[in-house]
């Protein structure tokens, strides 16, 4: 009944539904198979990335919750935790970037919420074609406003992200979003269906014909061929979803509920049989009583639809009365629709009949894992050596040249449509180096930070992935914020593709290398594979969202200089090393060479000593330098404050001018300090072994800087502020 | 010459929008209204051209920019002019 | 003195318009649901931002038929003084207590960020904390913020003192460039001819705490707190509590 | 029976959506469109209503409802029913 055409349709092996069949004892019929095939897939089953994943650390002192859940939690004392995890929806906002990005929001929105927590924070990491492409523009429009449709609406404040451009992500774009949330530790819901007898509750939208095999297209290359069997796209309601969210947290709050779970990829079919298996029980379902938007839909239809905003819930038989009261004070119907049971079953009836009856282990537990084959390229991916790179005639051009950078330009075009501030909480607006949350009631903070160059990771994979981890922890260690938990999007190619699963492979232990260096538990993701379109694979993507904390709000530093007459002080050392770096991209037309070296221990020695020195009051701002190099870290400064101030800078390194300015070398921080601090602020940095200069002062109208008594860069810094500002709304002026 | 473009939800994808105008429309206690759909109007004109021309420009203007073939559907109309 | 929240299912800043009047105003406050008919007894009503029904179809458009709001019309028909904040003013205007409507903000985008407005009426309960010609930092954060009313109903506006706060710069000049969504005169806020009702778009919560970058909001709180309140509160705590952060 | 209602802002008003509709069509080489205005469209399905009772009710929705008639006018016809 079962043959080879409908087992590719559904994505399945033969030797898989070799297993299914041993497993469940017979032949499947249709929508068995299509549950399978939709569990077992590589969006919901991670098949190919499981071994690997394995290997990331995920312990700690703080966590409560490591991966495994819909989202990971993290204790911050006084009996509150964090909850916070990351989802990609890129393949979605390729189709229909308004509703892709949309829809995205609202699924991380509700893995949050469906564990208690109320979301007060959303970042997005974005990735796009260049912006000259007018497709791509069209994909950013909507990719930025279905965000912002979404999280405005509901009141998560979106309070950060990253935005870079790379001709790799032309037929690919990567949507992350992140979301946390903030819950009492007594008060966290696991998806679980515990207690013979309880009642299980539908609620949310009614199902429609949307999104049916979503997790399976996110689970195939993408082509020509896709395009025709694009699967109904799912519309975001965040209405709905504002009053699913708010009567679920009171239900939970009120606790009337034994378990919740959204019903996120794979529908009712992963959140019924999840949900049993979690608990160790069975499930019975009736889909009559499953509110349907549609007339006649079948029961393959009904238990895949990817409809959004709907959740399912266990109560006890004498709360469901309070249960459905607290949905109709919201506009919401709370329909039983079944029942847990003994004996670890899904049964699924439709009129009276049995559609469904699989062991819930199975569909679950049981998706086989692949160690896939590997293979690192013959040569390194950036060649060998650089060539030689003529030194450019004027600097301030180039300078220029990189400030208007797309990657590197203010993306306020992109922020300024998210509501950042609602519920607020928001102290560090967008364009800080890490997002900056109080919580009220304390003097505690919340820091957060998405990172990952994804032009190193391209060149070495395993180097780029410690520079993103790194990188998210610098960012916060320039605020004053100490980082305490991960979570990551890993964004790969096809992994059936050698080349594919050796980038991963490396990626994966350099993530795990990093976090261990740093102590920092990682405590769930999210793997996005094939992301390829006509046969092509992006970069490897990996996207850190790293979290921190700060004892006192007071003490938090953000990067723009504060006064005229400040120190200028570097941490770190400048290196001759170019790989990879935007000047050689932007410049030189070049991705090639080896990505900055990083050395772990260095790194967190230099940290280690930047939040020292904000904790001992000694720093006024405090940045990081990352692409653009040295230079554009101090346009940066500069531009930051709500007053303008520039400054001047001598170096004596002996090294390129170019790689002096625009390298891209780790493990560096640019502080001011008052003059009267340097003192104070060198001793600490001789006692930490860290490197740390005096390399010039703030004030003045322009940013300058010399290297040997030569004058590289000497602007106006209004003049590098509008070229900067002015990049990226340029691309979207409607030209008459 | 004027031309109009109604663009809207296809039948099977969820219109929101619909949905919450009539759930009010319900509460005010218009319960006769058993469905809304919202969509898209668009009024273009069009200088100098045949029909013939603006049959075969408003489709492709329609298809490229105004509606997303994925999830929208349209229809068009003459309304002014020949 | 106590101020009422209003709560729309949609509602967003129902919380923050709590907090800053509750904890940082100190001034007692509930929440008003919008299916109940009882306003608590409560001396201002605060139509709070957010999506009060979802909004698709107009910002405000369907709120203005709950429950609640027949007894806000009629609690301000009786001379009750009503905030509207941002969705809340949007919703006074289909009610029909302040004139005009908005329309998308002339860029067709959502808009999130700091704007200054001038203060050109300081002689409403909502402003008499601050002086005329003052310039008040305070974020927006809306999609449809650009105010449009018929030239006869602004010249009637104009004549009667009822354009209470005008988008300008830093040092209070209204220009084209302050007005960031297009709004005809540049308008920000209005008041209603008897003048005990006051939509505007900006939110002054999120301007109450220096914390958050701002402490210009209070200026309305404290305002409505020295007009309303029965306990006199010390005479303009705005700029004396600015004066200690400066 | 299903009537359908166009609503769209008044002359008087600008509007800025179909202003940039517009703009973006001339980018795109469409110099032929001179003019572009946006709107909305509802489409109502109506419950055993007699045309007597729609002409009653529908303007009555369109009023309160539909369109904010500071800004916006409407028009309706019957597309379905008698
Ligand atoms: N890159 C990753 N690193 C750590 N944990 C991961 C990663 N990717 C996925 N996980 C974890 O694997 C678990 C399985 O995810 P699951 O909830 O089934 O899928 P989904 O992400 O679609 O909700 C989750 O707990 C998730 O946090
Ligand atoms: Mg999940």
């Amino acid at each position: 009944m079962i043959d080879k055409k409908t087992l590719d349709q559904h994505g399945l092996t033969e030797g898989e539904y070799g297993l299914i069949v041993g497993m469940i004892g017979r032949e499947p019929n249709l929508t068995e198979l299509g549950i399978f095939s939709v569990m077992w897939s590589e969006h919901c089953g991670y098949k190919s990335s499981r071994i690997h994943l394995k290997k990331l650390p995920t312990e700690g002192k703080r966590v409560v919750q490591g991966p495994g859940e819909n989202a990971g939690i993290l204790d911050i004392g006084d009996g509150q935790v964090i909850v916070f995890k990351i989802e990609s929806h890129n393949h979605p906002s390729y189709i229909e970037p308004y509703q892709g990005a949309a829809t995205g929001v609202g699924g991380i929105l509700r893995d949050i919420f469906t564990m208690g927590a109320r979301p007060i924070a959303v970042l997005d990491s974005l990735r796009f074609g260049p912006p000259d492409d007018p497709k791509n523009r069209s994909v950013m429009e909507g990719v930025v406003s279905g965000i912002a449709g979404y999280g405005n609406s509901i009141g998560v404040p979106t309070v950060g992200g990253e935005v870079y451009f790379n001709p790799c992500y032309n037929l690919n774009p990567l949507v992350n979003v992140f979301c946390l949330g903030l819950a009492d530790k007594d008060k966290i819901f696991y998806a679980k269906a515990e207690g013979s007898g309880n009642k299980v509750l539908y609620v949310g939208a009614k199902t429609g014909r949307d999104g049916i095999h979503g997790a399976t297209m996110a689970s195939a290359e993408f082509g020509k061929e896709t395009e025709h069997k694009r699967p109904n796209v799912q519309v975001g309601d965040p209405f709905k979803e504002k009053l699913l969210l708010e009567a679920c947290l009171e239900v939970m709050d009120r606790g009337l509920i034994v378990g919740i779970q959204d019903m996120g990829a794979a529908g009712l079919t992963c959140s019924t049989t999840e949900m049993a298996a979690k608990g160790g029980m069975g499930i019975v379902v009736d889909l009559d009583k499953v509110p349907q938007r549609e007339a006649g839909m079948t029961p393959y239809e009904i238990l895949l639809s990817e409809s959004q905003e709907r959740m399912l819930l266990v109560a006890t038989p004498e709360k469901v009365r309070a249960v459905q009261a607290v949905f109709a004070k919201w506009d919401l119907d709370a329909p039983v629709i079944g029942e847990v049971v003994e004996g670890g079953r899904a049964r699924i009836s439709l009129k009276g009949e049995v559609v469904v009856d699989i062991p819930v282990d199975a569909v679950v537990n049981l998706c086989p894992a692949y160690r896939r084959p590997s293979q690192a390229p013959a040569a390194p991916v950036g060649g060998t050596a650089l060539p030689a790179l003529l030194l450019p005639q004027d600097y301030d051009d180039v300078f220029l040249k990189l400030l208007a950078s797309p990657t590197i330009a203010d993306k306020e075009w992109v922020f300024r449509q998210y509501d950042h501030m609602v519920q607020v909480n928001t102290v560090f607006l967008p364009g800080a180096d890490a997002a900056l949350l109080r919580i009220k009631g304390s003097k505690k903070a919340l820091a957060m930070t998405l990172d990952g160059n994804s032009l190193y990771t391209q060149l070495d994979p395993k180097t780029g992935a410690k520079i993103a981890v790194a990188e998210a922890c610098r960012n916060l260690a320039c605020i004053g914020a100490r980082p305490i938990g991960v979570t990551n999007c890993l964004n790969f190619g096809n992994p059936e593709k050698p080349e594919v699963m050796w980038q991963f492979e490396q990626a994966v232990d350099g993530l795990a290398e990093a976090c261990r260096a740093f102590d920092i538990p990682v405590t769930g993701g999210n793997v996005s594979f094939y992301n390829d379109t006509e046969g092509l694979s992006i970069h490897p993507t990996p996207v850190l969202g790293i979290v921190g904390i700060l004892d006192d709000i007071r003490k938090a530093v953000s990067p723009g200089f504060k006064a005229a007459g400040d120190v200028v002080v570097l941490i770190g050392e400048n290196r001759e090393e170019l790989g990879g770096s935007e000047y050689l991209r932007v410049v030189h037309d070049l991705e090639a060479g080896a990505p900055p070296s990083i050395d772990l221990e260095r790194e967190k020695r230099h940290q280690e000593f930047c939040l020292d020195a904000i904790e001992a009051g000694l720093v006024r701002s405090a940045h990081d330098l990352s692409e653009g190099g040295l230079a554009v870290a101090l346009a940066e400064c500069a531009f930051h404050g709500r007053k303008k101030i520039g400054c001047s800078i001598a170096l004596e390194d002996s090294i390129r001018p170019d790689t002096l300015l625009f390298g891209e070398t780790q493990s560096r921080i640019l502080m001011t300090c008052r003059k009267k601090d340097l003192d104070n602020l060198r001793e600490l940095a001789r006692r930490k072994e860290v490197p740390a200069r005096a390399v010039g002062e703030t004030g003045g109208t322009e940013i300058a800087v010399e290297h040997r008594g030569r004058k590289l860069l000497r602007l106006p810094v209004e003049k590098a502020f509008q070229v900067w500002k002015d990049a990226l709304p340029n691309f979207f002026k409607v030209r008459i | 010459m004027k031309v109009r473009i109604l663009v809207s939800f296809k039948d099977s994808v969820l219109d929101p929008q619909g949905q919450t105008v009539k759930n009010a429309l319900h509460t005010m206690g218009y319960g006769v209204v058993k469905d809304v759909r919202q969509g898209k109007v668009f009024e273009l004109e069009l200088e100098g051209a045949t029909k013939k021309e603006a049959e075969a420009l408003v489709p492709e203007i329609a298809r490229r920019v105004l509606a997303n073939p994925i999830i929208e559907k349209f229809d068009w109309q003459i309304i002014k002019g020949r | 003195m106590k101020f009422g929240v209003v709560q729309f299912p949609g509602s967003n800043c129902d919380f923050d318009t709590l907090y800053a009047l509750q904890n940082v105003m100190k001034s007692p406050t509930v929440l008003l649901w919008h299916k109940d008919h009882d306003l608590q007894g409560v001396d201002c009503v605060v139509l709070p931002g957010g999506f009060s029904y979802g909004d698709y179809l107009r910002s405000g458009a369907i709120a203005r038929f709950s429950p609640l709001m027949q007894e806000v019309k009629a609690f301000a028909r009786k001379g009750g003084h009503v905030l509207g904040i941002c969705n809340g003013f949007q919703i006074l205007l289909e009610l029909g207590l302040l004139p005009g409507a908005m329309i998308r903000n002339k860029n067709l985008k959502f808009l999130c960020r700091h704007v200054h407005i001038r203060i050109e009426n300081e002689k409403t309960a909502f402003t008499r904390a601050g002086r005329k010609g003052q310039v008040l930092r305070i974020p927006i954060a809306h999609f449809d913020g650009n105010y449009y009313a018929p030239a006869r109903v602004l010249k009637d506006m104009e004549r009667h003192g009822q354009i209470v706060f005008r988008y300008c710069d830093a040092a209070g000049n209204i220009t084209e460039e302050a007005n960031v969504n297009g709004s005809l005169g540049n308008i920000a806020g209005i008041r209603n001819r008897e003048s005990n009702v006051l939509g505007l778009m900006p939110h002054p919560e999120r301007a109450a705490e220096a914390l958050l970058g701002s402490e210009d909001g209070r200026t309305i709180f404290a305002s409505l707190i020295l007009s309303l309140g029965r306990r006199k509160p010390a005479r303009r705590p705005v700029r004396r509590e600015r004066a200690r952060h400066d």
